[in-house]
């Protein structure tokens, strides 16, 4: 005779996992900012724009500078609906001026 | 291939040699030196700050886009970091070619891509001041 | 400006340190320099010729012409005489400028116009003779 | 009573005046002419053309050269019409390959 097994307890809806992105700064941004990096948790998932947001939100004066920066994401160019995962290094390229 | 940044004054007899080989007949060197003025105020010194492991990514890769499109064997690049005094060099380029069309080419082709996109920075240092020189025409975009 | 025959090797950095004026900011050089082939062939070395007093002539002349059509104040034109081996440089100009794109043009301008007018004649030694080159097509013509 | 004169006798014809020009050899017109200057007696009013009429003359396997020969007149670039003067500086130019 067949045995009704109950379906397992669904699991609790998971929390998003936060993830951890270093956001590198130059030029006149450390001294907008103060510094020259810091560690951002942002929810597994966000995009550079959100990155930036959240930076607008923390930083006085950030969010007027943002339209002039570039980013580049573990060292090469990207477009800011990129996604970003735990671990990379966001880097705010202001214009450049080497040369 | 010498691809650098250096915060050493640029050695640039050692870029020419390096790309002095037997089968170039043509060797042409951009020097990006210190001047004394911008924008009519007078200049005091520079300073120059890097994204230093992404430059010398985005260095490579304009001198590796240079040799394949001039079909080049030999070409160096340096570039300054830290304080400059007026007549330094802050970038050098020097480019070996079988003839001198693919020589000058190449080598205005570097300065003016490197300008657009390799992660350095130029402090301006006036009397009274100093600046970032950030113009907005120099915004790298994703490629 | 320095314009000169030399049967010594070229000092390139002297050229460049006479261009190096705090007022410019970039600064294009070109070296042609002895290639060890030539159609074809093992080139052994090579010896230059001048017709001396005309050739500084016409070298101050075109160096003249760069500076008025560019604006500029700072040129190096220097030219070898003489036996040279592989890798020696047979002529050396620099030129300083405010801004990159009149060094480039000017330098590119000199050289070019160098080869079609002054008279100094080039002869490739091969293993087994030598020839004098004598391309028609830089047969200068009265101006 | 008027008199009648005579007309005075016409100078005899003079004999053209001799110029000396020093023509200048390099590169492989030396190695043809086997010498790197030489000195030519042309008439009064003598012009380039002349004057390379007068190698072609004197020296075997110019002729065929000479098309491809350019001439500076005392160190600037005339064309063979120009006419040469005592004491002046001639040199044949084999297209240059300097640079």
């Amino acid at each position: 005779m067949a045995e009704t097994k109950l379906p397992p307890p669904a699991p609790p809806p998971a929390a998003p996992a936060a993830i951890r992105v270093r956001v590198l700064f130059f030029a006149s941004l450390v001294d907008l900012i103060g510094e020259r990096r810091r560690d951002l948790q942002l929810p597994a998932g966000a995009t550079v724009a959100d990155a930036l947001r959240c930076l607008s939100a923390e930083v006085p004066g950030f969010a007027s500078r943002a339209p002039h920066v570039s980013y580049a994401l573990n060292e090469a160019f990207v477009s800011s609906d990129v996604a970003v995962s735990d671990g990379d290094e966001l880097a705010l390229i202001p214009p450049v001026s080497g040369g | 291939m010498i691809v650098e940044l250096t915060s050493d004054p640029i050695d640039v007899p050692r870029l020419i040699d390096h790309v002095n080989r037997p089968s170039n007949g043509g060797i042409c060197t951009f020097l990006g030196v210190v001047r004394d003025n911008a924008e009519g105020r007078s200049v005091v010194k520079l300073g120059y700050e890097a994204y230093e492991s992404m430059a010398v990514a985005q260095m490579r890769e304009i001198v590796h886009e240079a040799t394949e499109r001039w079909g080049l064997d030999a070409v160096a690049l340096s570039h300054r970091t830290g304080e400059l005094q007026i007549g330094e060099a802050s970038v050098a380029i020097a480019v070996g070619a079988p003839h001198r069309a693919e020589a000058f080419e190449a080598c205005r082709y570097i300065i003016d891509t490197l300008k657009t996109r390799v992660p350095i920075w130029k402090k301006e240092f006036f009397q009274d001041g100093a600046v970032w020189v950030e113009p907005v025409s120099s915004q790298p975009s994703p490629r």
